[in-house]
């Protein structure tokens, strides 16, 4: 209720990118650490990524903060950055996911076990 | 009289523009929801256009009259007629469906398709007609209409049906394919222009047609072409209607739906070819700027009054619709012609011909441009006049970073200018 | 209270709502579609950040890649009604304490900083574009055009750009889709499949 | 020499069976297949038929011959004139009758009227099988012209009973052979409008050729007949190979079968050219193979129409109803615009046959499906079952 | 006329002829067949003319221009030999980029060296092309290869691929081209790979045989390694000279103002920074460090220079198949044998040596020491395998690796011009050797030496242009009269300078040096006359075979002819001109500064001695006599047991059978390599794949049975009564913490997960202690 309090009657800041930063990141660790699926837990690693995005794009945006604390257009670079090599983790974790499946005939990662103490 | 009005224009932009630069709620929200029914109302009517268009097109082209009677001549309210008819009928879900996703997939695809036409400019200059002006608006527009696809996948698998599910999964290796040369094909003009933002693309083809970047140099008259084929394929029309093949699987992913549901496909397929028709006319056919500038030689330019100014607008509004339909149109008159293709040989045409095609036009289109002069043709063909618009600066001009500072930020980095 | 705060109201609800809804919701297909709902609130945050081309790039990349895991989902949890895979409780609740006590950390940290407070005199005015594809396009070709008025002549120096990692990125993607392609395959003896 | 070799697969996949039909947009009517899929590609093929019986048979066995006349136009519905020729021949050659030279010429313009009609329909049908609906109209435009002429002659568009045991049930109205003149006349430039829609087609080509190969062997072993057999490059026709009694029909006769020899078809070079992707024995000349006979039999109706009017005399005399039959056993095949369509006829002396019976000819054409079908995609089924160009009606009986 | 202008322009044109070619017959013959179109064998011979003339072409303009060098550079004259530097043209036809001092161009280096490697280049690939045309005949049509069976049990049938065949070859000899022009290493680097991708490209030609493709990926692999080398050694040149240009480069820069020229000051090359005019062109290390101070006793510039030189060297180990990068040069014998005759002996491989040759001046004393070594040890390899092997590619694929010893041996020991001009000799009769063994393969349509036998009255052209051949790779020549065929000069030189190395190092392990070469020269008659006399005398091996043997089509023969012609020749002194030879025209070529008795800095008892000092009788003659003799002993033996047969070539192989084993299996280096880093591999990830049970485990299992052993001694040491019951509690306590802990590693990636969770959180905990604002602060 402060949060929304807060909201009405300031502008955005980058405190308000950041909560939600928070939320689509824990978020995405409770999903990687409940789901047994292993496509909920990409998704979850997906979800943490974006939350940092998030983050990143709100320390670079212009609207939010006075010009000499900006970090200008590295944030979006960074996150720019960010997305492209999630898409190449995409990849690669769907091309281990396919071969899980075809070694296990399912994708439920408690299955491999095999390493465990 | 004309005085008159430029008042009350005067006056209107004025209460609209400063409402939003007054960052007040209620004049956004006004804004915005007038954006929303212009936009609804294009696709909206443009869909029942279009689906009137293709009943009479098909007829044509099938030696027969299409509708006749409703609405007295030319059957003009068919398409309304069928609306009401979806309307009211049984509206089924199959026992086996995932219900939220089956109910929800339809509206996916219609906002999808819809989106797309928030950046997409009807006249630009000094007043863009343009719902929300962006400066990616080429990139944004490419990635809303790739969600459409979404809803095809979430129908076909909500639909707990086997010819649902291969209708899906065909349109998602289709149309994850054809991204790859249709954004090859759309860089191509992105380039040329040096920017993305279609206002500014459309208004650097302003002139004669022959400063259209169809006739830019030979590549972009092969990229235009590439570009219509793969959006053809990405919404999903004949030949590449591989998703709904009748004569394969029954309807393919909208197989179960019914009513008013499938008619929000229906809307969605409309209104995503309006959308890619569109993105041809402005990329490629010089968007608001017609065959002949008929607005810069009445005069109807926004120097002479604003009144003025938005009439010539609304004249290229026109005129980019008018191409739109055009293309529409061409893409019926395909549908109604040729055979569907086989889903090896849709993967085939993109991967070993559009994108390869694409690809190297693309290099062509570069070294062309590095290499010669702008509108080598152009200069060949255009009147005086013709050229005198072009001495004009453009507005998107100032969005261009000067030679001089690309040259400063090489010197300070100790580089050879 | 404007129109910005109401965007982000609502943007900012529909990230962490359907976020939310990923990780309660059990059937994998539906977990991608919140997931894209999710990612695709997101991008209209960071175009309410002045991050149009980094928005328009999460749309067409993370939802092109979600699409693909939408695919995938269907493709390999297809006849997964006889395994469920569900959680335990235990686990659940365990995940739970702790993803709420992760969250309050975040939060309170992100509270407490004065540094990230809203502020009143942002570096450009909200109601005004900023021009983002052409200085994102020079940085990565190693041109940082936003940068020119730097007035630490040694940062100016240094401020290379991106073309590095630019080029590192494109190489990185190339070598992980062969390495994912190579992954995907899997080899087997000759089979009679036809005939 | 040869090493192991080891094949690279994709993920492992389940098999997975689909119901084509019997409601679906493709199978003709009331065909059922089951496919068995893995992904795209089908990896058998089961037809599932019976959905259309209705005891013609049976019933052929409780009537006279010439009241199950109207009962044999109902099997291959698209070409009912071709089938009453049938039974009528099979029942006059247990008669060892001979129908005068006049009702010979009058069969031939009608029967070879009713294969344009049936091959129209394959045509379009085809078409709408691959995606396209075109021309499919335009295939029944020129279609109503024929089902207006033989309205004319019966009354009937669809069931004719027009031929009939003895010769046919009414001579043709006058000015009817100028209107069918006329008709041929501006049938003859619309052809190349169907080349143009669908033979040259590029779109066409590639998914029609080379694909459903059916090599001469198979098409023989099978029992194929009629334009899939001659589609296979077999040079078999019975006009012109079969029995006596129907052959001689077609005496005096120019007109070629159309198949393929030394690698051409007659008149190849007036019409397009073989593409060179197509295979002999492929969906695509089996499509070929009817389009070049319609031409055939614009030639033989107009041949049929000037000996028509040089010969005088009767057309023949139908039989009486309650006629009764010799005593004996007979079986003949016409070539009907599917294939080999035989009737076969136990007479026990009374008019109403003992037994009735009918050979159909896409029964056999449509045992090749599943061959066709191995490893070929989804999309191809309907292409492979289209260029079969098979009428449930005269399957299920 | 003016040779700087004219050289440059005539060359480039004689370079981008074939690159030309190739991009004609890649836009109008491979481009169309994406789109399912294939070329009919008229069009596909129309590429194969295209190519050939465009080679062809080459050939003239490289005559010319050898013309023009000839013209305006009179031989013979001493006027610059040792000292000073030779005549040269150096510029940049295209800027590419600059990065900072480094300036990526597309460049010239001009020399004497330039112009004949062009002439000989091209009129080789001139022949090989004109040969492939009766060739590679039968791939204008459908092919049914019966190497490569498909699943369904039948051969392979698939489209002819002669306008590839060709495409390639053009493309090769535009790339082998480029790096003889090149002026820069970062150009030669680049052609240095295009010729890599072209030999890839043909040695996999025909791709669907496994052994093709196998021999393609290693060969690619294998000079991979060596390119690692190479481009640290073009790393070390490039931070410590700041250029990659050979010679010194007028820069010339367009204002971006307008489009004036502006000269700028000259650009140093390699060559002059290290042996600059004011050292007397002597090596000046200290080049090599930038900073002022350099300490002339750590010598980090000599180190440095060493470290460049053994970089390019490695890269042409690779490229030369030298050892221990030798394998894959055998298994490139899979591709069609014009390519082998062009590619891997005459011109590819050479490049290696070429490249030595041409970098001569930055090869400190010790790096050319150890190029000698390897040089004598790949010798000494091929020759002894090709002993042995019965393919009749294999024999000539080891002996080109034998004879790049040689080459490397020569220029290793400070025979600069002695190395090249075996390179030039040994271009034309080893490609004329393997044009005759392709020849003889396509009469009889087999490989194995076995098979034939007898054949020179079958087809006798082939038979006595390859006995030319043979005779020009033995080094056959009258010793007294000095004549002989081109070999005999030019591996003269080779024993000859070793002979003058051997006499100015009396260590006993240089003397091996000497040695090496003429066992080797022994060798080389030997397997060479085996060969021939296997092929062409004695009774057919495979009499069905025989029988359809027959004489090669004119366009295989006239190749054949003009490069015995050359294999004969090309070491003479041109008649009426007895300047105009070899010799002279690369003498011209000589780098400054190179041609004086060295000797090293960090070895100080090595010697090179100047090759100059190797012609004196006391030294020439003793040396051609006794690679004479040694190889009239080789030709004697062959002799003995392939003709007179007075020796059995079974029962020799019988008593040495380890050794024959050893030679057979070519000394088990692809057994070796797979052992050594195939095998290592595989255990090392077994190792990690193993570390969790025996590192983990036993560390927790390890600290619960301490503390339990611990509790149970002190449970006997201290009164149980008194402490009993607590300290059974301890150790229970304990070892369910064991286990417990023990069960922390369960494997689940989601457990992981949380942990990692609780440690973040643990963390924040910790930092919010110190630093405010981590928690609520």
């Amino acid at each position: 209720m402060y949060l929304l309090g807060h909201l009405l009657t300031e502008p955005v800041g980058v405190v308000h990118y950041m909560i939600v930063g928070a939320v689509l990141f824990t978020c995405g660790v409770v999903c990687m650490a409940t789901k047994r699926n292993a496509l909920g837990i990409l998704m979850g690693i997906e979800l943490v990524l974006n939350g940092a995005n998030v983050n990143l794009i709100a320390f670079g945006s212009p609207y939010l903060r006075g010009a000499e604390a900006t970090i200008g257009l590295d944030g979006q670079l960074m996150a720019m950055f960010v997305i492209v090599l999630a898409a190449a983790e995409a990849a690669v974790a769907l091309a281990i996911a396919l071969n899980f499946y075809n070694n296990f005939g399912s994708i439920d990662v408690d299955r491999a076990n095999q390493l465990k103490g | 009289m004309a005085h008159l009005l430029n008042q009350i224009f005067d006056w209107f932009a004025a209460w609209l523009g400063g409402s939003v630069a007054n960052d007040s709620v209620a004049g956004y929200v006004v804004a915005a929801l007038i954006y929303l029914a212009l936009l609804l109302n294009l696709v909206a009517v443009g869909a029942l256009v279009f689906i009137w268009l293709e009943r009479k097109v098909s007829g044509r082209i099938q030696d027969r009259l299409g509708p006749t009677r409703v609405g007295g001549k030319f059957g003009w309210l068919q398409t309304l007629a069928d609306g009401i008819k979806l309307l009211t009928k049984e509206d089924l879900i199959p026992g086996d469906a995932d219900k939220l996703l089956f109910r929800i997939a339809p509206y996916v695809g219609f906002c999808a398709s819809l989106s797309a036409f928030i950046a997409i400019p009807f006249a630009g200059r000094d007043f863009p007609f343009v719902a929300q002006h962006l400066n990616v608006a080429v990139f944004f527009v490419l990635a809303v209409m790739g969600l459409e696809v979404f809803a095809v996948i979430l129908a076909g698998y909500a639909s707990a049906s086997k010819w649902s599910l291969f209708g899906a999964m065909r349109e998602a290796a289709q149309v994850v394919s054809y991204e790859v040369p249709m954004g090859l094909c759309v860089v191509v003009p992105v380039m040329l222009a040096g920017s993305m933002d279609l206002v500014h693309i459309g208004d650097k083809q302003q002139g004669w047609f022959t400063n259209w970047y169809l006739f830019h140099d030979p590549f972009t008259f092969i990229v235009f072409w590439v570009y219509f084929t793969c959006g053809t394929a990405s919404v999903n029309r004949a030949p590449f209607d591989l998703a709904e093949a009748e004569s394969e699987l029954v309807a393919g992913f909208h197989t179960e739906y019914s009513g008013l549901r499938w008619s929000f496909f229906f809307m969605a397929e409309y209104g995503s070819m309006l959308a890619v028709s569109l993105l041809a006319a402005i990329l490629f056919l010089g968007g608001w700027n017609g065959p002949i500038p008929v607005a810069s030689l009445l005069g109807l330019t926004w120097h002479n009054g604003p009144l003025v100014g938005y009439l010539g607008n609304f004249l290229g509004m026109l005129n980019v619709l008018a191409k739109a339909f055009l293309l529409v149109t061409v893409m019926m008159w395909v549908r109604w012609t040729l055979p569907r293709l086989r889903i090896d040989q849709v993967m085939t045409t993109c991967l070993k011909y559009c994108t390869p095609i694409a690809a190297a036009m693309f290099v062509g289109a570069a070294l062309w441009h590095m290499t010669l002069p702008d509108r080598v043709f152009a200069g060949l063909l255009q009147s005086p006049a013709a050229n005198r618009l072009l001495a004009e600066p453009l507005p998107g001009d100032s969005i261009q970073l000067d030679l001089q500072t690309v040259e400063a930020a090489t010197i300070a980095r100790g580089g050879r200018p | 209270m404007n129109w910005t705060s109401c965007l982000f109201l609502l943007c900012s609800l529909m990230a962490g709502g359907f976020a939310v809804a990923v990780v309660l919701s059990s059937n994998i297909v539906r977990m991608a579609f919140y997931l894209v709902l999710s990612l695709a609130a997101t991008a209209g945050l960071f175009f309410l950040a002045g991050a149009d081309f980094v928005g328009a790039m999460q749309l067409m990349i993370y939802v092109g890649g979600t699409l693909v895991l939408l695919v995938f989902g269907v493709m390999l949890t297809a006849q997964s009604q006889f395994v469920q895979m569900r959680t335990s409780s235990g686990e659940l609740l365990t995940a739970l304490i702790l993803g709420g006590a992760l969250l309050v950390v975040l939060v309170s940290t992100a509270i407490n900083v004065p540094a990230w407070q809203p502020t009143s005199n942002p570096a450009v005015d909200s109601a005004t574009p900023v021009i983002t594809a052409t200085p994102i396009g020079m940085a990565l070709e190693g041109y940082r055009v936003d940068q020119l008025t730097q007035p630490d002549t040694a940062l100016r120096r240094g401020m290379s750009g991106y073309l590095f990692p630019f080029i590192i990125v494109s190489v990185h993607l190339l070598v992980v889709l062969i390495g994912a392609a190579y992954l995907a395959r899997a080899k087997r003896p000759v089979v009679e499949r036809m005939r | 020499m040869t090493t192991a070799q080891t094949i690279e697969i994709d993920v492992r996949t389940d098999e997975m069976l689909v119901n084509m039909g019997p409601q679906h947009p493709s199978t003709h009517g009331v065909l059922r297949l089951v496919l068995r899929t893995d992904g795209e590609v089908v990896s058998e093929v089961m037809p599932h038929i019976g959905y259309l019986h209705r005891c013609a048979e049976k019933i052929g066995e409780n009537l006279t011959a010439r009241q199950w006349v109207p009962y044999t136009d109902r099997m291959d519905y698209l070409a009912g004139m071709n089938m009453n020729l049938g039974w009528a021949l099979a029942v006059e050659k247990l008669m060892d009758y001979q129908v005068p030279e006049r009702g010979r010429h009058l069969r031939v313009i009608i029967a070879e009227l009713g294969r344009i009609a049936s091959h129209l329909v394959g045509m379009g049908a085809y078409g709408l099988d691959l995606g396209t609906f075109s021309p499919f109209l335009y295939a029944f435009r020129e279609r109503e012209k024929i089902l207006d002429l033989f309205e004319e002659v019966c009354g009937a568009r669809l069931t004719y009973s027009y031929l009939t045991v003895g010769g046919a049930t009414a001579d043709f109205p006058p000015g009817w052979l100028e209107k069918c003149e006329a008709f041929l006349d501006q049938f003859v430039p619309v052809i190349d409008e169907y080349h143009a829609l669908l033979t040259t087609n590029a779109i066409f080509i590639k998914r029609t050729a080379g694909v459903g190969l059916l090599s001469a062997e198979m098409a023989i072993d099978y029992g194929c007949t009629g334009p899939v057999l001659r589609g296979s490059g077999v040079d078999y026709d019975l006009r012109r190979d079969g029995e006596p009694i129907y052959t001689s029909m077609y005496e005096g006769y120019d007109y070629e079968v159309i198949c393929q020899r030394a690698g051409h078809y007659p008149k190849d070079q007036e019409y397009p050219p073989v593409p060179i992707e197509a295979v002999l024995g492929d969906c695509w000349h089996r499509f070929y193979v009817r389009m070049l006979e319609v031409v055939q039999a614009i030639g033989l109706v107009r041949q049929a129409m000037a000996k028509y009017r040089a010969s005088d005399g009767s057309f023949g005399e139908p039989m009486k109803l309650n006629q009764k039959l010799p005593k004996g056993e007979v079986y003949l095949e016409t070539e009907s615009p599917r294939g080999q369509m035989g009737f076969g006829l136990v007479s026990n002396g009374t008019a109403i046959p003992w037994r009735a019976r009918a050979r159909s000819s896409c029964f056999c054409n449509l045992s090749v499906v599943s061959e066709l079908c191995r490893g070929c995609l989804i999309a191809d089924v309907p292409a492979i079952v289209g260029s079969l160009d098979i009428v449930m009606g005269e399957i299920d009986r | 006329m003016n040779p700087a202008a004219t050289l440059p322009a005539v060359l480039a044109i004689a370079w981008l002829l074939p690159l030309a070619a190739f991009a004609v017959v890649w836009i109008g013959y491979s481009l169309p067949q994406l789109a399912g179109r294939r070329p009919g064998a008229t069009a596909q011979r129309f590429a194969g003319w295209l190519a050939t003339s465009a080679i062809g072409s080459s050939f003239a303009l490289s005559m010319f221009a050898l013309v023009v060098w000839l013209a305006y550079h009179p031989l013979g004259g001493d006027e610059h030999g040792g000292h000073g530097a030779p005549p040269s043209y150096s510029g940049d036809y295209y800027l590419l980029a600059q990065f900072g001092e480094l300036r990526l161009s597309i460049g010239y280096y001009i020399d004497a060296l330039t112009v004949a490697m062009f002439a000989m280049v091209t009129l080789i690939s001139t022949c090989v092309h004109v040969y492939s045309m009766g060739y590679m005949d039968e791939e204008l049509h459908e092919v049914a290869d019966h190497e490569v069976a498909t699943s369904d049990g039948n051969y392979l049938h698939r489209p002819g691929r002669y306008h590839r065949f060709y495409q390639y070859l053009s493309l090769f000899s535009f790339s082998m081209l480029g790096i003889v022009l090149a002026g820069n290493l970062a150009m030669v680097f680049v052609f240095w790979e295009l010729v890599g991708i072209c030999s890839y490209f043909l040695i996999g030609f025909y791709y669907e045989r496994p052994s093709a493709s196998t021999a393609a990926n290693k060969a690619f692999i294998v000079n991979r390694i060596g390119d690692f080398g190479m481009l640290i050694g073009l790393m070390a040149l490039w931070t410590s000279l700041g250029t990659l240009q050979f010679g010194d480069t007028q820069l010339t820069a367009r204002t971006s103002a307008g489009h004036v020229k502006m000269v700028v000051p000259i650009e140093q090359g390699i060559f002059s920074k290290l042996r600059s005019e004011d050292q007397h062109y002597h090596l000046d290390a200290s080049a090599m460090v930038r900073s002022a101070e350099t300490d002339e006793s750590a010598h980090p510039g000599y180190w440095l220079l060493f470290v460049a030189g053994l970089g390019i060297f490695s890269g042409c180990v690779g490229k030369s198949a030298q050892f221990p990068l030798h394998t894959w040069l055998p298994d490139a014998m899979a591709g069609p044998t014009p390519v082998s005759a062009l590619v891997h002996s005459a011109t590819m491989v050479a490049a290696g040596v070429y490249l030595v040759g041409r970098c001569y001046p930055i090869f400190v004393p010790e790096a050319l020491l150890v190029v000698a070594v390897v040089g004598a040890v790949t010798l000494a390899l091929g020759a002894s395998i090709a002993i042995t092997a019965f393919d009749i590619k294999h024999v000539l694929a080891y002996s080109t690796i034998s004879q790049l010893g040689y080459m490397m041996l020569a220029l290793g020991l400070g025979g600069w011009v002695a190395g090249l001009f075996h390179l030039v000799t040994h271009a034309f009769f080893k490609s004329l050797l393997f044009l005759c063994s392709g020849s003889v393969i396509h009469a009889v349509h087999s490989n194995d030496l076995r098979h034939m036998g007898g054949l020179r009255h079958k087809m006798p052209w082939t038979a006595y242009t390859m006995l030319a051949g043979c005779l020009a790779i033995i080094g056959a020549g009258v010793p007294i009269w000095g004549i002989g065929f081109s070999g005999y000069f030019s591996k003269d030189a080779v024993i000859e300078q070793a002979w003058s190395f051997a006499g100015a190092n009396p260590s006993p392990t240089y003397q091996l040096l000497l040695y090496v070469p003429i066992a080797g020269a022994f060798a080389t008659a030997c397997y060479m006359f085996r060969l021939w006399y296997m092929t062409f005398v004695g009774e057919p091996g495979h009499p069905h075979r025989f029988e359809n043997a027959h004489e090669s089509p004119p366009s295989m023969v006239g190749p054949l002819v003009v490069l015995a012609v050359f294999a004969i020749g090309v070491g003479w002194h041109t008649p009426f001109m007895s300047d105009l030879s070899v010799t002279s025209i690369l003498e011209q070529a000589r780098p400054a500064g190179t041609q004086a008795t060295t000797s090293g800095t960090l070895l100080t008892e090595l010697t090179l001695p100047d090759e100059h000092l190797s012609h004196e009788p006391e030294i020439a003659d003793p040396a051609s006599q006794s690679a004479f003799f040694a190889a009239l002993l080789g030709v004697l033996l062959a002799t003995m047991i392939y003709v007179w047969r007075w020796l059995h070539a079974d029962e020799i192989r019988q008593s040495f059978a380890p050794i024959y084993k050893l030679l057979s299996n070519a000394w088990w280096f692809n057994e070796l390599y797979q052992w050594t880093f195939v095998r290592p591999t595989l255990a090392l990830s077994r190792l990690f794949a193993s570390i969790d049970r025996w590192v983990i485990d036993p560390l927790v299992n390890g600290l619960a049975r301490l503390f339990a052993y611990a509790a149970k001694l002190l449970d006997r040491v201290v009164d149980r009564g008194v402490v009993d019951s607590s300290f059974d509690a301890l150790a229970h306590g304990t070892w369910d913490v064991g286990l417990a802990l023990r069960r922390l590693q369960t494997g689940r990636l989601r457990q992981y997960m949380v942990f990692l969770v609780v440690g973040t959180l643990g963390l924040f905990a910790i930092a919010s202690l110190c630093w405010k604002y981590a928690l609520a602060g």
